[in-house]
Parts: C-alpha cells; structure tokens; sequence
C-alpha cells in the first residue's frame, strides 16, 4: 500500500540529493507543488529528466537544485524563453549546469524502455540531425535482420518519478486522466515515485481501461490541491496562462528571480501557505 | 485594398495547403492557427494530432501550450505521449507534419536548439521537441515562419531537424522515410524546394510583396521560379474564421485564472 | 471514413489469397464470424498470426486455409487440445502446415514494433529455452551501451488485422474496453484492418484515454452482432464455455469436424442464418 | 481422518505459499485456483496479474480462459496485453510467478511445448505462452503440477521454459534474472531446489502420502530432505472456502450460455 502522507514527509523521505529525479507531466499536471518542496528542503546536486523542463526546472535550475538536466524542449510554452534555464547554459548561473540533450521523441522511448526492464530504447529517429554529434549517448545499431540502421538510446532509469494526479483512492491507487503524458512511464521506469493530488477519494470510479497506477508501485501519496498549478488539472481547474507570462518577467534577471522564490517559497512554509501569499498578491508578483 | 495583415496572408496561405481528410500533426504556435483555420474552413474532415496526445482533436479555441486540456476535450481519443511518438508518428500513420522553426536554410533544414556552438552557445533556444522524428518520419512536411535575415539563414549553427540535407537525394541516402519539407510559407511568399536540387524556390509571392522584398529578408541568394504567381487574398469567409477563432482564443486564455 | 458494409463484402475486398492474417482477441472478442465469412469465401494460403490460435484458428487450419501459422500457445483454453491444429501439425491434415512458434512476450512485443514501424523488437527473453533453437526469426543482440544481450525477433507487419469490438459510430471510430490484449496493436501493424462490432452508434460516449482506434486506420467496419461467440463481448454477452467444451468432440475426428463445418458454415449464408442453424440444433450439434 | 482429496491438498499447500501482499503473475488452470485461494485466505492484499491485462483482479469465481470477463471486472485496472509483459514482468514488477506443466525434470525447467522431436512431433502440445519469461522475470517462480511419471520425466525432449538448466549457477550464468522455481507443488509432495545443485529435492509429503509413492510417480531417481516434514493437513477454513469457489465457479460456468 502506498504511504498517504504530507508532501513535506514525501519528499523528506523519497527524494535524496544527488537523485535523478523525473518530474513529469505534458503541459498538464505538472507537479509544481512537489518541486517547490525539493526547493525549500534546498535538495542538491540533481540530475533532472523531463522532456520539457518549463517553469518547474527553471524555477529548480535557477535555486541550484540541478547538477545536470536530461531533457528535449527547453522553453516557456507560449511565451517564449527559460530565462534559468539559459542563464544556467549560457553564463553557467548559480553553476554550470550540464546538459544531455535529446528529442522528443527519444526520451519517450527511453522512459518506455525503463519502464520495460530493457537498458536501451531503438527508434527511427536523428537522422540528419547534429544532436547525435553532441550527444555520445546517441548511438546507431543495424536491425538483425533487415540491417536497417536505427538510433539507440540508453534508457531512463531515474532514482524517483515525481507526478500529480487528479486523484487517489485510500490505499493509494492513483488515477490520471486527460493528457496523459509520460507519467506512468516515467513512474514505471523509477526505483521510487511520489505522487501528488488533487483530493483523495473512497473509490476511483475509473474506466476499466483508465490510466490507474496501483498502489503498490507509489512510494508516497500527498494531498496537494491545485499541486500543478500553474499547470492545470483537468476536471478541477485551467492552466494559468497569465502566470506563465508574468513569469517571464519574474525570471528575466537574477535579482527579481531570487527574491520572488525568496519571498513565495523559502519564506513560505508549504504549498498552502504560498498559494495564500500568492492569491493575496494577486496571482503572481 | 488590403484589409488584412500579412500575418494573416500567411496563416491563411498555410491553412490552404492542408488537404481535406489529411492526417496531421501539428506543433503548437503559427502551425496550430493555420492547421485549425484549415478545419474550420475547406478541411472539416482533417485530422489535427499534437504531440501532448490528442487524435482528431477540434479545439474551439486555439491552445496556448501544447497539452491544453481544450485538446483533450475536443478529441476523438487521447492517448499517452509514447503512443503518439511511437504508434502514429514513428507508425507512418500522419500524412503531413505541420512545424515552425528558429531558423531555416535553404534545404529547409531547421535550427532550433543554439545560435554560436553547441558548448558555448551565444543563444540557447529551446531544442529539438518532437521536430526531427516529425520532419523525418511524417509523408510530407509543411513550415510556417515569419521571414527575416534573422530566421532565413545562409548556414545554420546547428542542424536541428533534417529538411532536405545538402539537397539532392541527401535526405533519402541518410534514410529518411518521408518526402521531407514540400513548402514554407512566410508573411511575405511561398518557397518549394526545386524538384532536382531540392533548394528553397520562390513560387508565390503574396499580394503587394515584391521579389526585393524577399531578398531584402533572405540571408542566402535566393531563387526565384520562373513563373511566380501571386497568392490568392484571403477570401471573406477565411479572414471572418480566423479573426473569430483568435477572438475566441484571447478571450478565452485572458480570462483564465 | 472507414467502409461501413457487410462483412461479406469486407472480407472480399479486404482480405486476400495469400495474405498475413492477423486475428487477435485474448479469450474476449475472437473475430468468429469473420473466419466463418473467410472459410465461405474459400480464402487459402493464408498465414495467420495470432498469440492463442485458440478454436478461431482450429477452424481456418481444419477447413485449410491456412499454409503457415505464427503463434505462441495452440491449446482450446480451459479444455484441451486443438485438434485441427495438431493433426496438421503431427499429420499434415489436410495439409502440411509451417509453423513459427513463439512466446507470448515475443509475439506481443513484435506486433508492438509493427505498430512503431520499427523492423525488430528487443526483448528479455527466451533465455535457456529450446525454442531459438527451431525458430531461426529469434536472434539475439547485444545493448550498445551496457552490452548485455538480450532476444530480438522481427516486427510483425501483417496484410490484414481482423478484430471484433463492441461498437463503432457512423464515422467507423471503434471503441474496445475490457481485456483489450494485443488488438490496438495488430490494428496499427496492419496495412488493413477488418473490424466487426456489435452495433453501430451515434457517439461512442466513451473515455477520453478509452481504447480507440480512429475510422481512418480501419479499412472496413461491419456490424455482426454476437460476432465473437463462442467468445464474448464485453457487456454484451458472456463466453460460451459449453461451446467451447463440445468443440473437443466436434473436432476431434476429421469426419465429425468436416461434417460440422460443411453444416454450419458451408451451407449457410451467413453469421446471422449460422446463429440460427446454431439455436435450432441446440447452441453446439 | 482424510475428509479432504489429494487434489484439494495440493491446492491448499500452494496456496500457502503465496505471502500477503505478493504481486503475483497467475497462470490459468491449478495456479490461478490456488492463487485465488490464498487471496480468499491468508492473502487478502496478494496482487493477482493475468497475462490477459488485469492487474489486481479479485474474481469472484475462478476464470476458465485467462481472459475472462470476471477478471476485468474485478480488477483495479486493465491493461494492454504487451503492456502486461512489456511493463509490468519485463519491468521486474512481479514478485511470484505461478505456473503449471506439462512435464517438468529435476532442475524444474518445463516442457509444455511437444513430445517427440520439434519437427515430428508425436504430441504436439499448446506451447510456451507467457511461461518462458514468467520464469525468467518473476522474482520467484512456483509449479503446480499433479504428479506421475509421464510429467516427472528424466529428461525433457524439448526444454520450454527454463527452470534451474543443468544446475548450479547455470540460470545466473544464462543471464535469467529471477530466482526460478523454488517449490514444485504435487498431489503428493512439495519439492524444493537444493541450494547448491539446484536439484530439486522432495522437502515436505503430503499426509499419508510415502517417499516410496513419490519415487513410483517420478521419473528420476528422485531425493529426499534429510528431514522431511509432512504438510499440515487443510485447515476446516481453507476447505471451505476452495470448495465453496469451486461451487461458485461451476454454478456460474455451467450456466454461461
């Protein structure tokens, strides 16, 4: 049965320094809660796997969580640029911070692969493309029995997966719906997961064919409500589109990043209180 | 006489070329606009996948990421991340994958992942995403980018994803499945590759747009078709669908908490 | 938009003389009355691939379409031997049959890199057992990064899927729940899909992440109700375990197999004329 | 003094064998009756996963296909066949993996494939299914088979599924990463591996049941612990409820139409 505690117990006891640690979730359910935690309880030296690293890794790269980033799409979707995430590659701020680089496509199939016990994925994939020139972890194999040549990559086999979902029932089956993403990959692929949701319920009521993953692959189970903000839950509420904006003025310098997560998550002591603190500020500054 | 932006000239020559009934994939931004005025107008029947999960997918309102549960929603089914890159992509089920870029060059191969070298970039941009698999492995690609001397580069940094190589038969000796990019269209013209060579070549130029123009906004020395023609002004019914579904789109994201 | 028609016409513009065959269904939703419209039709040198030939392919192999069989566990589940299956196997009735023999994990893994357009899969497997030894499509390869060596056999790209689902609406978007086995798979792996289902709808009301397959991967949709008995069909009727009881006497001799299929299949017009022959003589004689 | 038959005896002591709590990858006929035994019993939170795609399923009456209806509707969830194998045993997610025969050898590798040379076979038997890597992945492997000398044979005409090979570390050195077999469940007996040879050595008998009854239903010459234990005869409990879920199972598959 998986263990229904705090987020503050979960991460505590679950996500380690020196880690790598996939935190997943396709532009919905993204478990922001969940990394503002690895932040306060100032988590070190990570080696950080998602295909899009988004506000979540930008917020953890620029507060010196990540040794190294494992990812495919570094952007602000809709807005524009991780401005953490550049000056991280860029200027190597708050430290250098390394990079293995692939695509979408790639990682997909590595966590596929993790999840499926084997120790490299195969796909059509990188032709053409310089990334397999500065990536050695891009190689090419030929087909046994076409001789068809064919990109491999190693697979993913992170130390924990961290995800939010919409819901638990009590013994910690997690159900997840709507864009479904890479969570249960990434889940499958690790030693440990913790998950973090919306509400937790008697029963599921799920499809017989839903995404449930059952307890017993979940280390930990926390209670968050509105944990993916402002990444969405779908049936509960809507991405905040406005935040992602403000945060690219929030990120823009050094300076104003610091003292925001200063302000919203150091000085905060968890997840409710920060959402408080930003509800009375008015959403984002 | 022209009531419309070029922005608009643009999304709407791009929706044109997506066929009625064409399975496509589609990456968010520019792609997403033009793919959905193309449902919404001449192509009720086509098939919008995004990379998120989505299959057959109808927004009514464009997404601003692209994993908006409106794509969810509006789906004939939603299936998981590794499906969508394995089963439909990688499976040669999308007819036309539908991209942005950075930059381009003239083979249409695409840099989105640095400007300056790769271990000490001048400018880090986002990366490949699903871009080089799509562009390998859809039955033909379509590019949407605004064109300036910035984006419409005489040699790339870095090759992202495979357009047409060095030209020639280079993308089907590095075994790339697809027929690769077969237009990319700007808020200034339309540009196909030539049939031997494969170099981007000026076939359109849209109303009022003159061929110093877009050499003016071409980083390389760009060809010109023998027989340019002028891309059709957006009809009425185009410019009134599209202006209502950014309407739409606006209203909706500004809205949201 | 898939072909709504008759299953008669989907089996003879669809599938071929010659063609691979794959008909899947995990003891739910056997394709039944499509091998009836095939052995009607007369259909030979098929290859038919399917993980359990179970009695669907007993009666393709007995009636001799069918040249070569890939497979991975030949038994009537519950019950005992195929017999058709064996005597074609040990005697070459009424034809010699080729066999490619597999494992489960194998065979579901090649259908999975068929649907990926991959040429191979890789697995873990095989490890220690006789089968490599017979079956020269097992290969094994070794990982580019860690070198450990693991099974590979060749992606299963099949002519033609044929499946039996619950429903479709009008635009032939089919919808499967309940044990889904290997059918989404052997759909995409297919260059053709032949779907039968039990009723056509207005909307398929179903889940978002609910098992569906899009019209436009499905050649022909054709509605047979009871389709799949002696399967079942997930909400609408249960498994006929007494058919597939009588099934060891009817098959067991040549004679009382010809005889059986010569009534039941041979001279009757179609599924719906069989289900009533069927009702008349008592659901099996 | 025997209300109970050597049958029901050989359920009961298989079931015991499976813990509370174990994630269980279950084979139809004997393996699945037994793991549902325990799950009725000492095992209420046991994980039952048939290859069909239903994990955690809780039938109410034991299935007589491996797909049965009863399994989807009682599980926590179901998934895809390849996902099964893919994710879940490949993934290294099984605990026990609980498996029958059709002829088993000292080292307890399996035959279930023919009798008789593979290309002229005197039976052709139904063939490997999910055993070979139900074997290899499941951290430990139990057999239930009833015993005599045409499934205990000396030797294998065609090893199927490996159990312990030739012995000793031959399975490590195979490179299987489960535990294999580490009981073997008769009618009779319980035989387990002995920690060097991997041989498999009768530990417990079955009440009333002789080593002489043993050695005259096996094909090899086969050993005994040097202190045998007899197998504690089924509780009232336990017989209660296997026969109640047999009378439940042949009520409800009796009537199927």
């Amino acid at each position: 049965m998986a263990n229904i505690c705090t987020l503050t117990e979960a991460i505590g006891e679950f996500l380690h320094d020196g880690d790598t640690v996939a935190m997943e979730g396709f532009t919905h359910l993204i478990p922001h809660a969940a990394a503002h935690e690895m932040i306060r309880q100032k988590r070190r030296d990570l080696t950080l796997v998602r295909m899009t690293p988004d506000l979540i890794y930008d917020q953890l790269i620029g507060m010196g969580c990540a040794k190294r980033l494992v990812f495919s799409w570094g952007g602000n979707p809709g807005v524009g640029s991780l401005h953490r995430f550049r000056d991280a590659v860029e200027k190597g701020w708050p430290h250098p911070l390394e990079i293995e680089e692939h695509s979408h496509a790639a990682l997909a199939n590595a966590y596929v692969a993790g999840a499926s016990g084997l120790p490299f994925a195969v796909l059509r994939g990188y032709a053409g493309s310089d990334l397999p020139k500065h990536n050695p972890r891009i190689k090419f194999i030929n087909c046994p029995f076409t001789g068809e040549q064919l990109a491999a990559v190693p697979s993913l086999r992170p130390d924990v997966a961290v995800i939010h979902a919409q819901k638990a029932d009590r013994k910690g089956n997690v159900l997840i719906w709507g864009i479904v993403g890479v969570q249960k990959e990434a889940v499958l692929a690790s030693k440990r997961a913790i998950v973090t949701v919306e509400e937790v319920v008697d029963s599921l009521d799920a499809d017989p064919n839903a995404c449930v993953l059952p307890h017993w692959v979940i280390s930990a189970v926390a209670v968050v409500p509105k944990g993916a903000h402002p990444s969405y839950a779908h049936g509960y509420y809507d991405r905040d589109n406005r935040f992602y904006t403000a945060w690219d003025a929030i990120s823009r310098e050094r300076d104003s990043f610091t003292a925001w997560m200063e302000r919203h998550v150091l000085a905060t002591m968890d997840w409710e209180a920060y959402r408080k603190l930003l509800s009375e500020t008015g959403g984002t500054a | 006489m022209a009531d419309y932006t070029t922005s608009e000239m643009m999304t709407v020559a791009a929706a044109r070329m997506l066929g009625n009934g064409t399975v496509c994939f589609v990456g968010i931004g520019l792609p997403s606009t033009a793919a959905n005025l193309a449902r919404l107008t001449h192509a009720p029947e086509s098939v919008l996948i995004y990379e998120s999960g989505p299959i057959g997918t109808k927004p009514n309102v464009l997404p601003l990421s692209i994993g908006d549960g409106e794509l969810a929603t509006t789906a004939d089914t939603v299936v998981s991340t590794p499906e969508i890159f394995r089963y439909w992509l990688q499976g040669g089920r999308i007819d036309v994958g539908f991209l942005g870029g950075a930059q381009i060059d003239r083979y249409a191969n695409l840099n989105t992942t640095v400007i300056g070298p790769y271990d000490k970039p001048k400018v880090r941009l986002p990366g490949a995403g699903g871009a080089p698999e799509i562009a390998a492995m859809a039955g033909e690609v379509l590019i949407i980018m605004n064109q300036n001397t910035r984006a419409f580069v005489d040699k790339l940094d870095f090759v992202t994803t495979a357009g047409h190589l060095d030209g020639g038969d280079a993308r089907k000796r590095a075994g790339l499945p697809g027929k690769g990019p077969t237009a990319v269209i700007t808020d200034l013209c339309i540009m196909r590759p030539d049939a031997e060579t494969r170099e981007l070549v000026v076939t359109d130029l849209h109303p009022g747009v003159t061929a110093d123009q877009v050499r003016e906004k071409t980083g390389w020395d760009v060809r010109f078709a023998n027989d340019v023609v002028e891309t059709m002004v957006p009809t009425p019914n185009e410019l009134t669908v599209l202006r209502a579904l950014l309407k739409r789109t606006a209203e909706a994201h500004g809205s949201a908490s």
